[in-house]
C-alpha cells in the first residue's frame, strides 16, 4: 500500500490552555489534529491524576500529523502557546496512508 | 460562645461533614475510593442548578429586595479589595514568590460555590434562609479578584495587561459555574412557585445527600492534593490558610451588617469573602499566571481553608451573624 | 387560536424549555459548561428507562387496547412513508446533493426520543395521558426511515444493499435506545402496578427534574453545533427545518384520527412524526452513507427542528389534537 | 416448597430481576446499549453507600447487640475457610490448573456486594430487616479468601509471601467498596436517625429504582463477559458455579444459626457466603496471581454464580432461613 | 535490554466503525490491538468535540503493534474499512520487548 | 526550531498494575511520564473492553519520552514491573523540544 512521508507532533499540554493551542494550530494553516484525554502523570511540578479532579484541571494529549516541510511552521506556533506552560513536545517519523489529506 | 460550640457539634456530626473527612481518611490512607470525574462533575451540576434556582424562586417568591444591586456592588468590591489583604498578609506570614503570592490572593479574593452550598444548606436546615439573591451575589464575587492579582503580579512590570487577552475574559466571565448559577437564578426567577411545584422533588428533597455524596469527594480530592504536595506549604502558609478565612469573614460581616441584610444573609456573606477559588481561579491562573505553583495555591484552598470553613468556619459565622443581627 | 398562543407561553416559560435555552445561550457564548458525556448518557438511560416502564404499567393497567397493532402498522407506514416527501421537499427548496438529501431524509422519518419524552411529560402535565403503548410505536418508528433514504439515496445506481449488510441491521435495530424503550416497556407490563409501586418515587417525581438537566445539555450540543456548522446550512434548508416538523405532524396527525386514538395519543403521533432523529439515525448514516455531510444533518435535526417542536411545536399539536378530539 | 416456589416467582417477576435480564439479553444479542462506565461507578458508590448509612443507623437505632463481634468473627471465618471448600470441589469437577483453581476459591471464599445490596432490599422488601451490622460483616469478608487462596497457589512452592507484598495488603484492605462501606455505616451510627432524616429522601426513596438500572448494567457486563468468553468454561466448571453458591448458603446458615441471628440476618449470611466477588478480588489477582486466567473467574462469578443467586438463590436462602428460624 | 523491530500502526476512526474495523483486523489475522479514546479533533469535514455528544458519535485511536512483515496485510484490511470514511492512518518504526508476543 | 533525539516508550499494561509501575519509574529516575485511558482492546488473552466494566479493571497506556542514554534503566524498571503481567512495551525515536526538560 502507497504511503507518505509525514511527523507525527505530540503536544501534551494543561487543558485549559487547549483552546489556545488548537487556536494558533489553525491560524498557522494546520487544520489536521486529535485530541486525546490524559488520565494523569509526572513531571518537574510533579505528580498529578484527574480522578476527582473538578473543574478544567489535567492535561490533555494533541497529536498532529503533518507534511514534513510544513512541520517548522507548525512548531513556531506551538512554541509560541506552551512556551511559558508546563507539558512536552515530541516530533517522529512517521508513514500516512492517503498524503492528500495531509 | 458554648452556642457556637453547641453548633459547631452539631455542624462536625452532620452527614455531610462526616462524609468530607471520610473522603480526606480515604485519600490520606492511600485508598483508591474514588468518585469519578464525569460523576463529581455531574453532582456538582445538580447541586449549582438547585441553589441557583431556589434562590431565583425565594426572589420571585418574596419579591426583589431594593438591597439587591447594593449587595452585589458590596460583593464586587469584597472581591476586589481582599487580595490586597491577602498579598499583605503573605507577605508577613510567608516568603512567597510575588507571582505565587498574587496567584493565593487571587483564590481568597474569589469565591467557593461548594462552601456557598454548603452554607446554604447549613442555614436552611436553621431556618435561617438568606435572601434568595445571594446566589448572584456568589457569581458577582468570583472574577473581580482576578483582576487585582493580576495587578499585583505585574504591578511595575506592566505585563498585567498582556496577561489578560479577550480570550481569558470570556473564559473567566462566561465559566460553566457562573453561567449555570446564573442561568438556573433566572429560570428559578421567571417560573417562580410554579416551577418549583414542577421539580421540587428533584432539586429539594434529595439536595442534602447529593451534598453528602459530593462532598466524599471534595474530600477525596482535598486528601489526594495534601499528599502529593507534602512539603509544598511551609508553617507560615498554614497559618495565612486559616487566619485569611477569619479575616475574609469579619470584612463579609461589616459589608453584611451595611447593606442590612437577614441574619442568613450576613452569615452568607461572612461564608463567600471568607472562602477561597478552587476551580474558576486556577483554571484562570494556569492560563494567565503560568509561572506560579499550583500545588501552593490549591492546597491553600482546597486542603487548608476549605475543610476549616467546613467544619469550624461556617458555624461560626452563622453564630456571629445570628448573636450581631438578633437572628 | 387564543388557546393555542397561552398553551405555547405557558409551555416556553416551563423550567424545561428555559433550560434549553440556558444551553443554547451557554453554547452560543462560547462558555466552557458542559455536561460530561457520561451524565448525558446515563441521564438518557434513566429518561428512556422510565418512560418505557411507565407505558407498560399504564398498557397493564387499562388492558391491551385493540388499536395497539393498528398503532404499530401506522407508525411503520409513516417512518417508511415520511422520507419521500421530506426527500421531494429538499430538492423543491435546496440544492443538497441527493445523498446529503436522503441522508436528512432518513432523519425526518425517524424520531427524536427526546422530543417524545418532552411531549409526553407536556401531556401528562396537562391530565391527557397518552395510551401507554406509545412507546411501543416510537420504537417501531425509529428504523424503517432508514431504509427509505437508502433507497433514495442509491436509486438507480442499485447500490442500497451493498450498504447495508447484516451488522447494520443488527446495529440499527437492536441500537440502545430501542432495546431499552422496548425492554422496559415489557418490564413495566410484566410488573405493572406493583412494580411501580417499588420504584415509583426513582422514576415519577423526580422525571421533570431530570428532563430539565438533559435537555440543559441538548441545548448546550445544539448550540455547539450551531456555532461549528455555521454556513452549513442555506436559508431553503432552514426553512425545511421548519416546515417538514409541520407536514409531519399534520401526516401524524391524519394517522392518529384514523386509529381514533385519545387526545394525548393523538397529540404524540403528531410530535413523533414531527421529530427528527439525531441519535440512532446519524450513527447508521456515518457507517452506510459515509459520504453524507453530518453538519447537514445534525444542524438541522438538532439546531432547527428539534428546538422547533420543544418550543412551538408540541403545544401547537397538543392543541390541534385536543381541539380535533374534543379532548 | 410451594413457598419457596412463589418467593421465587415473585422474585423473579420484581422490577430488578427482570432488570438484570433485559441487560442480558442486550448483551448476548450485542446491541450497543451500555451503561457509561462513569455512571455505572457512580451508581455503585450510592449503592454502597445507602446500604452501609442504612445500616448504621439500625445499630444506633437498636443499640450494638452483643453478637456484632461474634458475627465479624464468623463472617471472617467463613471468609478463610470457604476458599479450601472451593478449592477441593474445583479438583473433583474440573481439570483446572491450581493457579485458576486457587483464583476461582479466592472469589467464592471472599463476597458480591451487589448480591448482599439486592438480598438487603429483598429482605426489606418483605419486613424481614437484618441486622444493621451485616453491612460490617459484608466488609469483613472481602479480604480474608485472598490469603486462603494465596496459600492454595503457592503451597510447596512457598511463593506466596512473594505475591503479597504491603502494598496489595493496604490496596486489598482499603479497597473502595471496603472503606466506603464501612465509612458510611460509621457515618449512620454516629449521626443516627437525625442524620438520617436529613437524607432519607435520598438514600431510602431512590434506591430500588437506582438498583434496578444498576442490575441492568451488571446484566450487560454479565452478558458481554459470557460472549466474550465463550468457550473458557467447561461443563463441569458450570456446574461449580451453581453448587458451589449452595454449598456456600448451607455453611452460611449453619454460622448464622450458630450466633443466633434475626431470620433476615441469618438469609443474609447464606447470601454472602454464597455470593462470589467480581470487583475486589479480581483485582488483587491480576496483581498477585496474574497468570491466573481472569476469563475463567470473571465469567464464573459474574455469568453463572451471580445470576443464580440473583434469581433463585436469595429467594430461596430467606425461604430456607425463615422456615429454620421460625421468622 | 532486548528488542525487536516492529510497526506501530495508529488509525483514527469514526467509532461506529470501530467494531468493523476491529473484526476487518481479526480476520486478516492481527490479534493484538489498542484502542484509545479521543476527546475531539479537526480535519476536512471540521472541527467536532465529544464534550456533550449524544450517541455513539466521536473518534478513536486504534494502535497495533505488528511485526513488519504482516504490515501489508494489516494495512490492507484496514484500508478496505476506512475507505470511504474519514479518518487517518499513519504507520511508524518501532522496537518491542518480548517479540513472542507479535 | 532546535530539537533533540529522543525516546518515546509506551506502556500498555493492566490497570491495577499503573501504581507499581510508576513507582518502579520513579525509583529509576524517570519522573516524566503520561498517562492515557484506554478503552478497550485484543490480545493473546482475547478481546476486552471498558465498557460497563466494573471495578478497576481494563488497562492504561503510560507514555515516557527519555534521554536515550536513560532508556536501559527504564526498560529494565519497567520489564521487572511488566515481566509476569499482559501487555506490550514498544519504544520509538522520537525528537524534543526543550531538552533541558528530560
Ligand atoms: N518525560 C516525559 N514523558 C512523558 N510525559 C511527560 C514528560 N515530562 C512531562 N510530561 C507530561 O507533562 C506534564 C507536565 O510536565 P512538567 O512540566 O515537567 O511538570 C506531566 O504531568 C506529564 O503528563
Ligand atoms: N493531520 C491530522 N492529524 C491528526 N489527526 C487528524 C488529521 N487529520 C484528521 N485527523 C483526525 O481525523 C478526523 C477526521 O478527519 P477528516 O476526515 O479530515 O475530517 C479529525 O477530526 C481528526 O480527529
Ligand atoms: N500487538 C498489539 N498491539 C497493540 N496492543 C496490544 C498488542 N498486543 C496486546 N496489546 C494490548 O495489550 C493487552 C493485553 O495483551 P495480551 O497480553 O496479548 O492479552 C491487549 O488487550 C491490548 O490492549
Ligand atoms: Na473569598
Ligand atoms: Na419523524
Ligand atoms: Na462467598
Amino acid at each position: 500500500m502507497q504511503t507518505h512521508k509525514a511527523k507525527r507532533v505530540e503536544i501534551i499540554i494543561e487543558a485549559p490552555m487547549e483552546g489556545r493551542l488548537t487556536d494558533a494550530l489553525t491560524k498557522a494553516g494546520v487544520t489536521g489534529f486529535t485530541v486525546l484525554p490524559v488520565l494523569g502523570g509526572s513531571g518537574r511540578s510533579g505528580r498529578w491524576s484527574r480522578e476527582g479532579q473538578v473543574g478544567r484541571a489535567g492535561m490533555v494529549a494533541v497529536i498532529c500529523l503533518i507534511r514534513p516541510d510544513r512541520l517548522d511552521g507548525l512548531l513556531d506556533a506551538a512554541f509560541a502557546v506552551v512556551e511559558r506552560h508546563i507539558g512536552v513536545v515530541s516530533v517522529t517519523d512517521t508513514d500516512v496512508l492517503r498524503a492528500e489529506r495531509f | 460562645m458554648g452556642d457556637i460550640l453547641s453548633l459547631a457539634g452539631d455542624n462536625l456530626l452532620s452527614p455531610m461533614i462526616l462524609c468530607f473527612a471520610l473522603g480526606l481518611f480515604a485519600a490520606l490512607a492511600r485508598s483508591e475510593l474514588s468518585v469519578p470525574e464525569a460523576a463529581a462533575k455531574a453532582l456538582s451540576i445538580y447541586l449549582l442548578f438547585a441553589i441557583g434556582f431556589k434562590g431565583g424562586v425565594a426572589v420571585a417568591d418574596h419579591g426583589l429586595d431594593g438591597t439587591l444591586i447594593a449587595a452585589l456592588l458590596g460583593g464586587v468590591v469584597l472581591s476586589f479589595g481582599i487580595p490586597f489583604v491577602a498579598f499583605a498578609l503573605l507577605q508577613v506570614l510567608t516568603g512567597m514568590s510575588r507571582l505565587d503570592a498574587a496567584a493565593v490572593a487571587a483564590h481568597y479574593g474569589s469565591i467557593s460555590i461548594v462552601t456557598f452550598v454548603t452554607g446554604t444548606s447549613v442555614l436552611t436546615g436553621r431556618g435561617l434562609d438568606p435572601e434568595g439573591y445571594m446566589v448572584a451575589v456568589a457569581a458577582a464575587m468570583e472574577a473581580p479578584a482576578i483582576i487585582s492579582a493580576l495587578w499585583l503580579a505585574t504591578r511595575g512590570s506592566g505585563g498585567g495587561a498582556s496577561r489578560m487577552d479577550a480570550e481569558l475574559w470570556r473564559e473567566i466571565l462566561l465559566n460553566g459555574s457562573i453561567v449555570l448559577l446564573v442561568g438556573s437564578f433566572v429560570i428559578g426567577l421567571i417560573t417562580g412557585a410554579e416551577g418549583m411545584a414542577r421539580i421540587e422533588s428533584f432539586i429539594v428533597s434529595p439536595f442534602q445527600g447529593v451534598l453528602c455524596l459530593f462532598l466524599l469527594d471534595m474530600g477525596l480530592v482535598a486528601g489526594r492534593g495534601l499528599r502529593q504536595s507534602r512539603g509544598a506549604l511551609g508553617a507560615g502558609a498554614v497559618v495565612f490558610g486559616i487566619v485569611m478565612p477569619v479575616i475574609g469573614a469579619a470584612l463579609g460581616l461589616g459589608m453584611g451588617l451595611l447593606l442590612g441584610l437577614s441574619t442568613g444573609g450576613v452569615a452568607l456573606f461572612m461564608t463567600l469573602a471568607a472562602s477561597a477559588s478552587y476551580i474558576a481561579v486556577p483554571a484562570a491562573m494556569r492560563v494567565a499566571l503560568p509561572e506560579a505553583n499550583p500545588s501552593i495555591y490549591l492546597t491553600l484552598s482546597l486542603g487548608v481553608t476549605f475543610p476549616f470553613n467546613l467544619t469550624i468556619g461556617i458555624p461560626a459565622y452563622v453564630a456571629v451573624a445570628a448573636a450581631l443581627t438578633g437572628g
